[in-house]
């Protein structure tokens, strides 16, 4: 099997290798990929369209904003996914847990405090992230991903039962699907004004500014929302796969 | 509005995953409901969709995400583009996914246990990806529809027993590297055009056809493709993926994972590539192709023959069937191009019809091998008269519309002369005779007292109505709308190539 | 000249509208069976109210509209479709008043299913015979095919099982591995026609190679015809309940068979174009070795329905012999050999199980002395005989008469002999049943007592046909003239 | 040897060594996938199969000279506020290819959804089989056949 594989694996490697000959080299700045006139548009027009400096947030969630939707609903599958694999509902074996349920965020004094000292600032420089995504590196996923850290670090600190009851499993899912409607359903706004689906120059009547600034708000507004989901779902994971999908103390 | 129609045939499985999270699990039949409600509309908006389609001069519709416009000559956002072939694709899909919804209903409970709700998000979000595949006109969009498809059936399959958790394990790792390989392919065309477009890709390539860059990138879709649509070599993860899986589940992927993504490969054919290209290499890997569909048929025809498990019997059936579409589309025939778009429709209604017949079967007798169906004309005879319709459709009796595709197909094999896939389409009608009048005979003419199985699992909890069947109303009558879309669909046949003729592009 | 009418389409409706009414009336054996009859009567009614019109040389059409492109599912009522029509509708009545005494003689189980199943049948029949095209030949030719196996497998015990794979295996089988690709070829061929006319669709359209590989796919892909050497269905199919042997295996099933080759033959092909490709004496000699061949394994028959089938199998071949010939007398034969082969078969088959209902009697050996026991039977069992074999005073005699004229006048002397030879055997395998079954020493017979003939339901039919079967010798014209559409041979 | 010292490594290899660093790495993920016998090693491939074709696609968007692609402060203050034309004020050659970027973003996060799911389902396995290699697993449902 390990010869096999390695046979097979060798000759797709040096056919690909072959192939790739043809292709430009690092960096040419002649490549199609980098002189085509997507890549200038995107580079050029933004600025003009959007009103967004930031133009990978701008393709990202304007021009290719489809594309983006359904990354988030691929975060969500993910979330939904796991829970529904690997998570076992004991309603009914085991309601009372071993010990009694306090305030007791359990773990060491030094860490906890540590903890408590972080996570607010973890949380306020994922807001930045996220409102500031137009303007600097940043946008819903990175925001999102932060979020959702935040909740993990306090999770592994003070103990699950502890995060679960600032971010329980039902609250956690119900936020990742907030995410995506506030997304989508920004989108169906647009069709609502008469644009196409997520034409945000369309909710122009609703916003402050002209069309492109229109854009450049929805922008901020979807980023919100793939923030929710990223969040919520991020913590889901972690929870589920941490405990087995008991979501009982676990890690 | 009605231009909204194609989004909007995406949007309400999108919004209805959505409410049935929200709705939580306690709320069963909410679910249903609101799935039920968001799977009728979004057929309404696709049936909307192909009189559209059929009003309109240019026999396609264009849908532009984000309003931007194609002004300049070439495509910056994301661009949906509906023909004919994809309307109704798309509308099988939805209309699949809606009939699979009524069929569902009774059985989820048992099945899902405690998370109904998940079921229902995560079987929608499918329906969507499925529908998305079908009509973007964006390579990358491509892409991500894809994975949102695998990544749903993923998890809808390894909710099953721990079998079905270890097969979706492997249909995962086969998956990624298929859906990576399609990526891969993707990432080259981009280096050689500089956009993602398909339109956009296709035009820019005329001049650069020859490269060797564009040879590999053709052929790493395909392969990804292929890995996708379980083409025989690579068929490993299907058969136990779709039998392991819980029925709901199974009876809604079979028809339609693979025929999707068959008509994905149709779409790089003919429209990504170009016809010309893709078959004027014909002597070298064309007529290797239509041959590796030949060993795909009659392997897939062997392998069924061989089982007794009737629901891996049906995934080898699959199979095989692919092996006809693929082989049908790398013909280089007009007439076999419309015989494997046809084949997408017949095929999905057939194989549909006969994973619900075998899911209730399964479901009343709680067996899953062939010798289940002993003496059930008599038991279930309105289960077994769908069963038949199915099955004779998969033999390839007129007037149900297996007939008709295997007429498109050998007529495309005529045309060309390819008298060995004629012959390889032939022998699997054969066996498909054999592999369905055996289960027949034992269900026309077996005597019970032969298995002495008298069990009836679904008499015991007593819960939803019973027909004649004995078995609930939902299923028995998603059934039969199933078994009746294969004889319209046959029947209706000249119209749906007339339609699809007119979406091909001249080869 | 074509008109449109909506009788072909009422024609064929008839028997497919008695099964909801047989399904509803399960409850009550004789209301069941009166709307068979009334849909037996009906239908005869309406084919004999249609032959005047088709033979003032109208030809009827009823179209359901396209279904593949260029081809609608159509009918269209010309000579030899009514004759085939005629007989198989006419028969349809006899056999339901002998199935209702068979089965009620024998308490059959399901007889509802059988009559539903029945009735179906004979509309697939009549759909093959009014069939306007190659594909709506196929359609109903594989609808009769599935909706006779209930019929055949009706006993479904192991030995109806096995028949009953047979019977499928060899007619799906061939259908789909033969004529199915020939069709398909034809369709691509004729550029999307496949209607039939009388110089055939296919004419000059086609190589002598191909045409012989066609040609040959489709006398042996009509599998019903019984042609060697996929004739094994037809004594495997025995195993079903004598009404069912006697109209489907004597009348409907095998004559559709030959139907859709002779079809074939001067619908398809052409015989002027066949002559010009100069491919149909490998189907003549095929033809000829299934005659002899299944003669001589008659003879060996002790099974007497099994004996019937090998004789149906031979004079199948006769009717495909003859319109292998392409001689307008040989295809003449050939139709009206349809039409007296059937009355002189039914008949047959009808004794057989009137012997069957009576004294429980299956092999020839028992019918030693029978004639006295059942003088009337056996009586009608020598007509059928003799028409079988093509002596005089029966209707056997006449299309044997232009089979083996046709014969001459295509100049094929050795197939000439094969008449001869296959005659003689058939009166080998005949006569003799005859003569011992009255003729025998009264201490050899077997039987002694009374006379004891079977129900009048199964007599009275039995006795039409043999009557018929006489009848047909003294006045063929109806059958001569509609024959006459066809090849052209005036009367 | 000679043939590699004269010109195929300068002209191969060099400019083109991103190609070559994501087909090993694409193979070392691959093989991973195909011949390990534990679930979790094959993810591991997995994951380094999707890292080599992210690494691909960002390798592409590499522009020689080019920053990162957002406007810098002046440039979006005299578009903006100044209204001079953006084609004037940007220097295509200086801001790298943003589409790269945006694709990758979606194919990273893709992969870290599938790697979750696969997890999970591979959890899942162990909890039925209490082992993660391939063929115990194997053995453990050779007997049963059916469960």
């Amino acid at each position: 099997m390990k010869l096999f594989g390695f046979i097979a694996v060798f000759i797709v490697g040096s056919v690909l290798l072959v192939m790739t000959m043809d292709f430009p080299g690092w960096g040419d700045t002649s490549s199609p990929a980098s002189q085509g006139q997507v890549s200038s548009f995107y580079i050029e027009e933004t600025i003009n369209e959007t009103k967004v400096p930031n133009m990978v947030t701008a393709v990202l969630a304007d021009f290719r904003g489809y594309d983006t939707m359904f990354e988030t609903v691929v975060i969500f599958i993910a979330g939904i996914g796991i829970i529904a694999v690997l998570r076992t509902f004991s309603d009914h074996s085991s309601p009372a847990p071993d010990e009694p349920e306090e305030d007791n965020e359990g773990g060491d004094l030094i860490i906890r405090s540590t903890c408590h000292l972080v996570v607010p600032l973890i949380q306020l420089f994922a807001l930045y992230v996220v409102a500031h995504g137009h303007h600097s590196p940043g946008g819903g996923f990175q925001g999102g991903v932060m979020l959702g850290t935040s909740y993990i670090l306090f999770a592994l600190a003070c103990g699950l039962p502890a995060a679960k009851k600032r971010m329980g499993e039902r609250r956690a899912i119900i936020i990742a699907a907030v995410g995506i409607i506030i997304y989508a359903g920004w989108g169906v706004a647009c069709l609502l004004f008469g644009g196409n689906f997520l034409d945000y120059s369309s909710l122009d009547p609703l916003l402050p500014g002209d069309a492109q600034m229109a854009r450049s708000h929805s922008m901020l507004a979807v980023e919100i929302g793939v923030a929710f989901t990223v969040t919520a779902i991020m913590f889901a994971i972690y929870s589920n796969l941490a405990t087995r999908g008991r979501l009982e103390k676990g890690l | 509005m009605t231009e909204h129609y194609t989004v909007l045939i995406l949007l309400m499985p999108l919004f209805g995953a959505l409410v049935t999270t929200l709705l939580g699990r306690e709320r069963q039949n909410a679910c249903w409901l609101t799935a039920l409600i968001c799977m009728a509309t979004s057929s309404l908006f696709a049936i909307g969709n192909i009189g559209r389609i059929l009003a309109s001069g240019s026999g396609e519709l264009r849908y532009r995400m984000g309003g931007w416009q194609e002004s300049r000559g070439y495509e910056v956002g994301i661009e949906l583009r509906v023909d004919m072939l994809a309307a109704l694709v798309v509308a099988m899909v939805v209309l699949v996914g809606f009939v699979n919804m009524i069929f569902s209903k009774t059985r989820v409970a048992g099945e899902m246990k405690d998370k109904v709700s998940f079921f229902y998000t995560l079987k929608q979000l499918l329906i969507v990806g499925l529908c998305g595949i079908v009509m973007t006109n964006d390579a990358f969009n491509l892409y991500v529809l894809i994975e949102i498809t695998s990544l749903t059936s993923y998890a809808l399959i390894a909710m099953g027993n721990r079998r079905a958790a270890l097969s979706s394990f492997n249909y995962v790792i086969m998956g990624t590297i298929g859906a990576s390989f399609y990526l891969l392919g993707v990432g080259y065309l981009y280096i050689k055009t500089g956009t993602l477009n398909i339109d956009d890709i296709s035009l820019r390539m005329q001049h650069q056809y020859g490269e060797p860059s564009l040879m590999i990138a053709f052929a790493l879709i395909m392969l990804g493709i292929w890995i996708k649509m379980a083409f025989f070599p690579l068929h490993g993860w299907l058969p136990n993926a779709y039998s392991y899986a819980p029925s709901m589940v199974g009876s809604f992927m079979a028809p339609l994972m693979t025929k999707v993504m068959v008509y994905v490969m149709l779409r790089v054919m003919l429209w990504l590539f170009e016809g010309e290209y893709v078959y004027s290499g014909r002597l070298v890997w064309g007529e290797l192709i239509v041959w590796m569909a030949i060993i795909a048929i009659v392997a897939g025809s062997f392998l069924a023959l061989a089982c007794t498990d009737i629901k891996k019997m049906l995934t080898y059936l699959i199979v095989a069937e692919v092996g006809y579409m693929v082989g049908g589309a790398w013909l280089a025939d007009g007439a076999g191009i419309t015989g494997s778009m046809y084949h997408i429709l017949s095929d999905a209604a057939m194989t549909f019809c006969l994973f619900l017949a075998a899911s209730i079967v399964i479901l009343r007798t709680g067996d899953h091998r062939l010798t289940a169906f002993t003496g059930l004309f008599r038991r279930m005879p309105l289960t077994m008269t769908g069963f038949t319709i199915g099955a004779l459709s998969m033999v390839g009796l007129p007037p149900t519309c297996g007939f008709f595709s295997k007429w498109y197909l050998i007529s495309g094999g005529i045309d060309v002369g390819h008298w060995s896939y004629v012959a390889a389409l032939l022998f699997s009608s054969l066996v498909n005779a054999v592999i369905f009048f055996r289960i027949i005979e034992r269900a026309y003419l077996g005597k019970l007292e032969e298995v002495g199985n008298e069990s009836l699992p679904l008499d015991a909890d007593g819960g939803p109505p019973m027909t004649l069947d004995r078995v609930p109303y939902s299923m028995l009558l998603s059934l039969l709308i199933a078994s009746g879309s294969v004889l319209l669909v046959g029947i209706y046949n000249e119209t749906l190539v007339g339609w699809l003729k007119a979406a091909i592009p001249s080869l | 000249m074509i008109e449109e009418s909506f009788l072909p389409l009422i024609t064929w409706m008839v028997s497919l509208l008695a099964v909801p009414a047989i399904l509803l009336l399960r409850r009550n054996p004789n209301a069941r069976e009166t709307s068979t009859f009334v849909a037996a009567f009906a239908k005869l009614g309406l084919v004999a109210a249609m032959v005047p019109m088709v033979l003032d040389g109208r030809v009827l059409r009823f179209s359901f509209g396209e279904i593949l492109p260029g081809i609608p599912l159509e009918f269209r009522v010309d000579g030899l479709g009514i004759l085939f029509a005629l007989v198989a509708s006419s028969l349809w009545i006899l056999t339901t008043l002998y199935a209702v005494g068979y089965m009620r003689g024998l308490k059959e189980h399901d007889q509802t299913r059988f009559f539903a199943c029945f009735a179906v049948s004979i509309s697939a029949t009549i759909g093959v015979a009014f069939a306007g095209n190659l594909f709506t030949l196929y359609l109903f030719y594989e609808m009769l095919s599935l909706s006779t196996y209930p019929l055949v497998t009706h006993h479904g015990d192991k030995e109806a099982r096995s028949g009953g794979r047979t019977y499928l295996s060899h007619l799906l089988g061939t259908s789909v591995a033969f004529v199915l690709p020939a069709m398909i070829y034809c369709w691509v061929r004729s550029g999307g026609d496949m209607s039939f006319t009388d110089g055939g669709f296919l004419a000059g359209k086609i190589g002598a190679g191909d045409g012989l590989i066609v040609l040959l796919a489709f006398t042996l892909g009509f599998a019903k015809s019984g042609l060697m050497p996929f004739h094994s269905w037809l004594p495997n199919a025995m195993v079903a309940p004598t009404p069912v042997s006697a109209l489907l295996h004597a009348v409907a099933v095998v004559k559709v068979g030959v139907f859709c080759v002779i079809r074939v033959f001067t619908g398809v092909f052409g015989t002027d174009f066949l002559g010009e490709l100069d491919v149909a004496t490998t189907v003549s000699w095929i033809a000829a070795f299934t005659v002899i061949t299944s003669s001589l394994i008659a003879l060996s028959q002790d099974n007497l329905k099994r004996r019937l089938a090998f004789s149906t199998i031979g004079q199948l071949g006769y009717i495909i012999l003859g319109v292998s010939l392409l001689s307008p007398l040989g295809v003449t034969g050939s139709i009206l050999h349809i039409a007296m082969h059937a009355f002189g078969k039914i008949t047959l088959f009808f004794c057989a199980g009137a012997i069957y209902v009576a004294m429980h009697k299956k092999y020839v050996s028992e019918l030693v002395g029978i004639g006295r026991k059942m003088p009337i039977t056996m009586t009608a069992f020598a007509i059928g005989s003799l028409s079988v074999i093509g002596l005089p005073v029966t209707g056997g005699l006449v299309s044997k008469w232009y089979l083996v004229m046709g014969t001459a006048e295509s100049g094929q002397i050795a197939l000439l002999v094969v008449f001869l030879i296959s005659s003689i055997l058939n009166a080998c395998y005949f006569l003799p049943i005859v003569y011992r079954a009255f003729l025998c020493r009264p201490e050899e017979s077997l039987y002694d007592g009374d006379r004891q003939e079977a129900p009048l339901a199964c007599l009275v039919p039995l006795c039409i046909t043999a009557a018929l079967s006489v009848f047909s010798f003294f006045n063929p014209n109806l059958f001569l003239k509609l024959a006459g559409l066809i090849t052209g041979v005036q009367y | 040897m000679e043939f590699l010292a004269t010109g195929f490594f300068e002209e191969y290899i060099v400019p083109k060594f991103n190609y070559w660093i994501y087909v090993i790495l694409m193979m070392i993920g691959l093989f991973a996938m195909i011949t390990k016998n534990n679930l979790i090693k094959k993810l591991i491939g997995m994951a380094i199969f999707q890292t080599a074709i992210i690494l691909f696609y960002v390798s592409i968007g590499v522009k020689a000279e080019s920053g990162i692609p957002i406007l810098g402060h002046e440039q979006h203050h005299a578009i903006v506020e100044e209204g001079q034309p953006s084609s004037e004020v940007i220097k295509k050659d200086k801001f790298a290819n943003p589409l790269p970027h945006v694709l990758m973003l979606t194919a990273i996060v893709v992969g870290v959804s599938t790697l979750g799911l696969a997890l999970a389902i591979s959890q899942r396995i162990y909890r039925s089989f209490d082992t993660l290699e391939e063929d115990e697993i194997l053995d453990q449902l050779r007997p049963g056949g059916h469960d």
